[in-house]
């Protein structure tokens, strides 16, 4: 679960926010929403981060780790100073991520701010899976924006069959929605619920308020879907020993860090 | 190579390294990590009468060196911990572990010891006194000697397995408290449990945990455990379980030398999930290095005598 | 740009940051350092009726986030102080000082109090009662609120200046030692002096202080300071006194939103001699980024109305 | 007070013991026998050593600076890790050296295991000054050895005349004794007191037991010669301001960091 992991790049790619890539044992990581956890210098805790993308170890070369973090204290500020060729230590494979076999034919992706990261490495995989894939992103202002690109990037390379799926041609539907109206819809991720003509699933991942209003209005437009939603909680282990992530869901207690982050939205009172 | 084997009682560990209670969970997530059996034993979560969610989140807050918890006895309760984390534990740890029991009236204490009593493999029963007492205006059993002696008379009755009274630093005289649960008849000291502190989030200017305040524990609270173990030890004649802030072979040994028999390791844990394993491998090295041949020889070594 | 103004009482500040006693002797060391004028003001080294070599050494220790110190009151006596540092001060130092006042029993600290009364440019005094009482069994007068109050009472007499009483966080409840000192006159509250705290070392197999224990402080602390600044805003109505473990701009609001009207530091002058004027400087430009206005709006703020 | 100096070298010179050198502004360094407090990450007290040598900044040229320290514990151990390029925080120029005034023509330095270091750049500007200087070097075995070289170096380095002095032929004559007989006299530094003809001043550090042994065999080889010793103690600040070093001598109580490292003998009771 410990593993000791290289950055090969840790650049700005939105106001405050950061591209990390890096190489190391990414065996343990085995679905898209799942979260590492980063040790810090200076910091007691480590810092939670979500797998943004990952590719596996495979033969002599060394697995491939993706993070997208935005400094929001003193922690993930000094994650933004950590250099290339610089060493990690990270707990990988942390936690429960989505179910991709839960997709169907029409997934959708809704995601806010930071909450937009792990859908990417989700959305790759729907791809290669062959789905048709709606993914709406929300960010407060166009400065804040980031992945858009690389989202509808994932239809050029599929385009040229460099994976092999099932039949029909796969895509990804990118809907952008900014409070400033700046870029795409002007408002929130819901407003965008109306771009969208078919959903067999969703999966989301963003702040409360925004899990909360989704969740009311996915009940409206497509009352049939049934959804997941990644949470977040303040973390002592991140791997089920303290019992400090602990949330109440309607089957129980759940550890956020183990049991989750994704929960099927029928389960959490957001 | 040093012989790092200690005894707490009649009990013998084959290391002094216990994973302290709350941060170990009943063994099954670090059992993934490594073979919890090299560990000396571990202290499983704080068990109390009824399920408890704990306290509302967020219940973790950063400091420097160390960590707040305001978990609050999150935990199945005693019957589940009898009915299903004892045998599923006992399928992966052969050795003796430690039971952590809390209470919120001496009853419960009485209540959980009692069913913990008819259990096989428990090497000790931890009573953790830090908790407020719902009967007596809500200061913890741990801040004063007369109930804290009181719950130690009381589990006493219920159990013949050693009964280890764990203490709360949050006192002015640790001293009078070991010495009123040595006199009620404990069989052993643990100490410290976690400093009363907080943190505040200057963003929202609110406590940064829900329930304002918690257990502070980690690397910065390491000086004042090994006063408080080292002032226990000259005040009673009970072995000792010193914790508080341990995180090298360096501190166990520091740790041992102020008084403790035995040695838990908390909130590193959690932050660096190796590091029992790793202590376990390093201290015979540095007993090497310090010219310790047996471990035991160390138990309070710093004492002028 | 926020005004960082403060009140203590009267006093007005120019800013909250007050270097702590027994971190800046009396002043000259950091005067060749950086204009000393730029702080809100200082606390001179604790001052008894004698001079005093203090604890033998080694009286330091090194300790995650923080140090031990057995310094043990090393002054030069307050004839001295009153007759060579103040006026040697007063040419550099044109605020009003905080004079910090100890000693072993009630008459010590009335003696010292009485004479420091007769000073100009004091702002007020600082009576630490964490020093051993030797007529009452040595445990520290501010461990027990009758004694506190006693000690209150008794220089409240002698003199017509602010009295902040300093307490020892060494205690069960801090609040009703704050309340105390409150109820017998005090004008104000200092909080907290150092933990009681100690290192062995593994070599030597002896405590690494001479004396044993010492007094462990530095950014390690800042939670149970928090913890404690926080209950006594609760308990008490006269104007707090912050300090414990601040090491940043940050630290200091974090104190203020306790409840602190003002903030010392101690250990980090030691370590970071240009520690203060820092702070001073990126003060007014974290209230901005916090939307603060004036400083002195959010004295209190993390407590729920 | 404060500067920031970049490390130049930093390499093993005997058991366990390293030098260092740095770039920065020497400028408040004056005296051999001062020291500086070096700030090391993840400990919180500063780690006093030593100047062993120092050059003032000249004209566009960086000040220069020589610490030899031995690993001892955790701060030194991660010293002994820096690597050439980083940038150190010190405090400079702290405390009251030796008085090269004092010195006579006939000085003695005696320096034990890391008291060595301070004795060099005291002997270089003793030589500088035109003294025939007697060093005398204890250790325990020839593996904890170092510096002997270079102060025997003192005399190559003047014989072309690089530097101008006061008429009578500068000299450095080093002296050693090792505990384990491996290298020069076998014994103690007191040892090779009577390959010394003439002493008219002294300067030592080293180990109390040392200096305390030392004390006593001056006092009948060379009574008439004043010494200086420099003494060692946990300290706090290094500037005087928290009284943590405090010492009792024959003029009262004195700081170590701020009145010595180096005091005189006769005011010192070791
Ligand atoms: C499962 C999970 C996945 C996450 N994925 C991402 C991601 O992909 N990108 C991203 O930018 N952020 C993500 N976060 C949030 C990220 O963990 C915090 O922003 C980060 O820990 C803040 O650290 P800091 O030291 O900068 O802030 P500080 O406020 O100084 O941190 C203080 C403490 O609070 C904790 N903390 C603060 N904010 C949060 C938060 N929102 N959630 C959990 N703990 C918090 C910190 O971990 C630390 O222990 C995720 C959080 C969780 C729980
Ligand atoms: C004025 C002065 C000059 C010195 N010059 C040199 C030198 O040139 N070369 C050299 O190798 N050493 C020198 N020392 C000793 C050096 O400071 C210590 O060896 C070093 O601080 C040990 O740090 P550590 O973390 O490795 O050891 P630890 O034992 O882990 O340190 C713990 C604490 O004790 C202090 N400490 C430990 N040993 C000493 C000591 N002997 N003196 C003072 N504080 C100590 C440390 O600074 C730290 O605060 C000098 C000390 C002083 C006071
Ligand atoms: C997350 C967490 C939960 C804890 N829960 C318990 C508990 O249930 N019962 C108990 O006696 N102590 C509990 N403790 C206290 C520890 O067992 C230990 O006494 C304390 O943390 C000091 O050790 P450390 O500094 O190594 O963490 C808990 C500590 C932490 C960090
Ligand atoms: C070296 C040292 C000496 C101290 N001497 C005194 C003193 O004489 N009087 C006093 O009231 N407090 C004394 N203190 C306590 C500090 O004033 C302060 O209360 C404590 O260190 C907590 O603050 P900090 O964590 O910022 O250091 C001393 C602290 C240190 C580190
Ligand atoms: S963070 Fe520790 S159990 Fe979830
Ligand atoms: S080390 Fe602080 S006064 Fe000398």
């Amino acid at each position: 679960m410990e593993e000791e992991f290289i950055i090969k790049e840790n650049a700005l790619i939105a106001q405050d926010v950061y591209k990390m890539r890096l190489k190391g044992d990414t065996s343990r990581i085995t679905m898209p929403g799942q979260f590492v956890n980063v040790r810090v210098e200076g910091m007691f805790l480590r810092r939670p981060i979500s797998v943004c993308d990952f590719d596996p170890p495979f033969g002599s070369e060394e697995g491939r780790l993706t993070l997208i973090y935005k400094v929001v204290g003193k922690g993930t500020d000094r994650m933004s100073t950590m250099k290339v060729g610089e060493q990690v230590n990270i707990l990988t494979g942390l936690g429960h991520g989505y179910d991709i076999n839960a997709a169907g034919a029409r997934p959708l992706l809704i995601g806010g701010g930071v909450g937009v990261p792990p859908l990417y490495g989700l959305a790759r995989r729907l791809v290669r899976a062959g789905k048709i894939v709606d993914v709406i992103l929300g960010f407060n202002t166009a400065a804040d924006a980031f992945l858009i690109n690389e989202f509808e990037g994932l239809n050029d390379l599929y385009e040229f069959g460099c994976e092999g799926f099932d039949g029909s041609k796969p895509e990804v539907r990118v809907h952008t929605a900014t409070a400033s109206g700046e870029l795409g819809k002007k408002g929130f991720v819901t407003d965008c619920l109306g771009q969208i003509d078919e959903c067999s699933h969703y999966y989301a991942c963003g702040p409360i308020p925004m899990l909360k209003a989704l969740k009311s209005a996915m009940g409206e437009r497509f009352p049939k879907a049934a959804g997941e939603l990644s949470l977040e909680e303040r973390m002592g282990c991140g791997f089920g020993a303290c019992v400090g992530c602990s949330i109440e869901t309607a089957s129980g207690y759940r550890k956020v860090c183990t049991d989750g982050p994704v929960f099927p939205e029928s389960e959490v009172f957001v | 190579m040093a012989d790092i084997r200690t005894r707490l009682g009649e009990w013998e560990l084959d290391n002094p390294i216990i994973p302290a209670s709350g941060t170990f969970g009943f063994g099954q997530e670090f059992a993934k990590l490594y073979d919890i059996n090299m560990l000396g034993s571990f202290s499983f979560k704080g068990t109390t009468r009824e399920a408890r969610f704990g306290n509302p989140t967020p219940r973790i807050a950063e400091c420097t060196g160390g960590m707040i918890n305001s978990v609050g006895l999150a935990n199945p309760g005693i019957e589940k911990v009898v009915e299903e984390e004892l045998p599923k534990l006992r399928k992966i740890f052969k050795k003796p572990v430690i039971a952590n029991i809390s209470g919120f009236s001496i009853d419960e204490y009485r209540y959980c010891c009692e069913k913990i009593d008819k259990e096989d493999g428990i090497g000790l029963i931890e009573v953790n006194i830090s908790c407020p007492n719902v009967h007596a205006g809500g200061m913890a059993f741990g801040t004063d000697p007369a109930q804290a002696a009181a719950v130690t008379a009381a589990v006493k009755e219920v159990t013949g397995k050693p009964v280890y009274m764990k203490l709360s630093p949050n006192v002015t005289d640790i001293r009078a408290i070991a010495k009123a649960c040595e006199e009620a008849g404990a069989d052993g000291i643990a100490l410290i449990n976690t400093l009363l502190g907080m943190r505040i989030d200057i963003k929202r200017r609110k406590p940064v945990v829900a329930n304002c305040m918690g257990g502070f524990s980690g690397p910065a609270i390491l000086p004042v455990a090994l006063r408080m173990v080292y002032q226990v030890y000259e005040t009673v004649k009970i072995p000792i379980i010193g914790m508080g802030g341990v995180s090298s072979a360096e501190d166990v040994i520091e740790m041992m030398m102020a008084g403790a028999s035995a040695v838990e390791i908390g909130a590193m844990n959690l932050t660096e999930p190796y590091i029992c394993p790793r202590i376990i491998e390093e201290l015979p090295k540095l007993c090497d290095r310090l010219g310790i041949e047996r471990l035991s020889d160390i138990i309070g070594a710093a004492h002028s005598s």
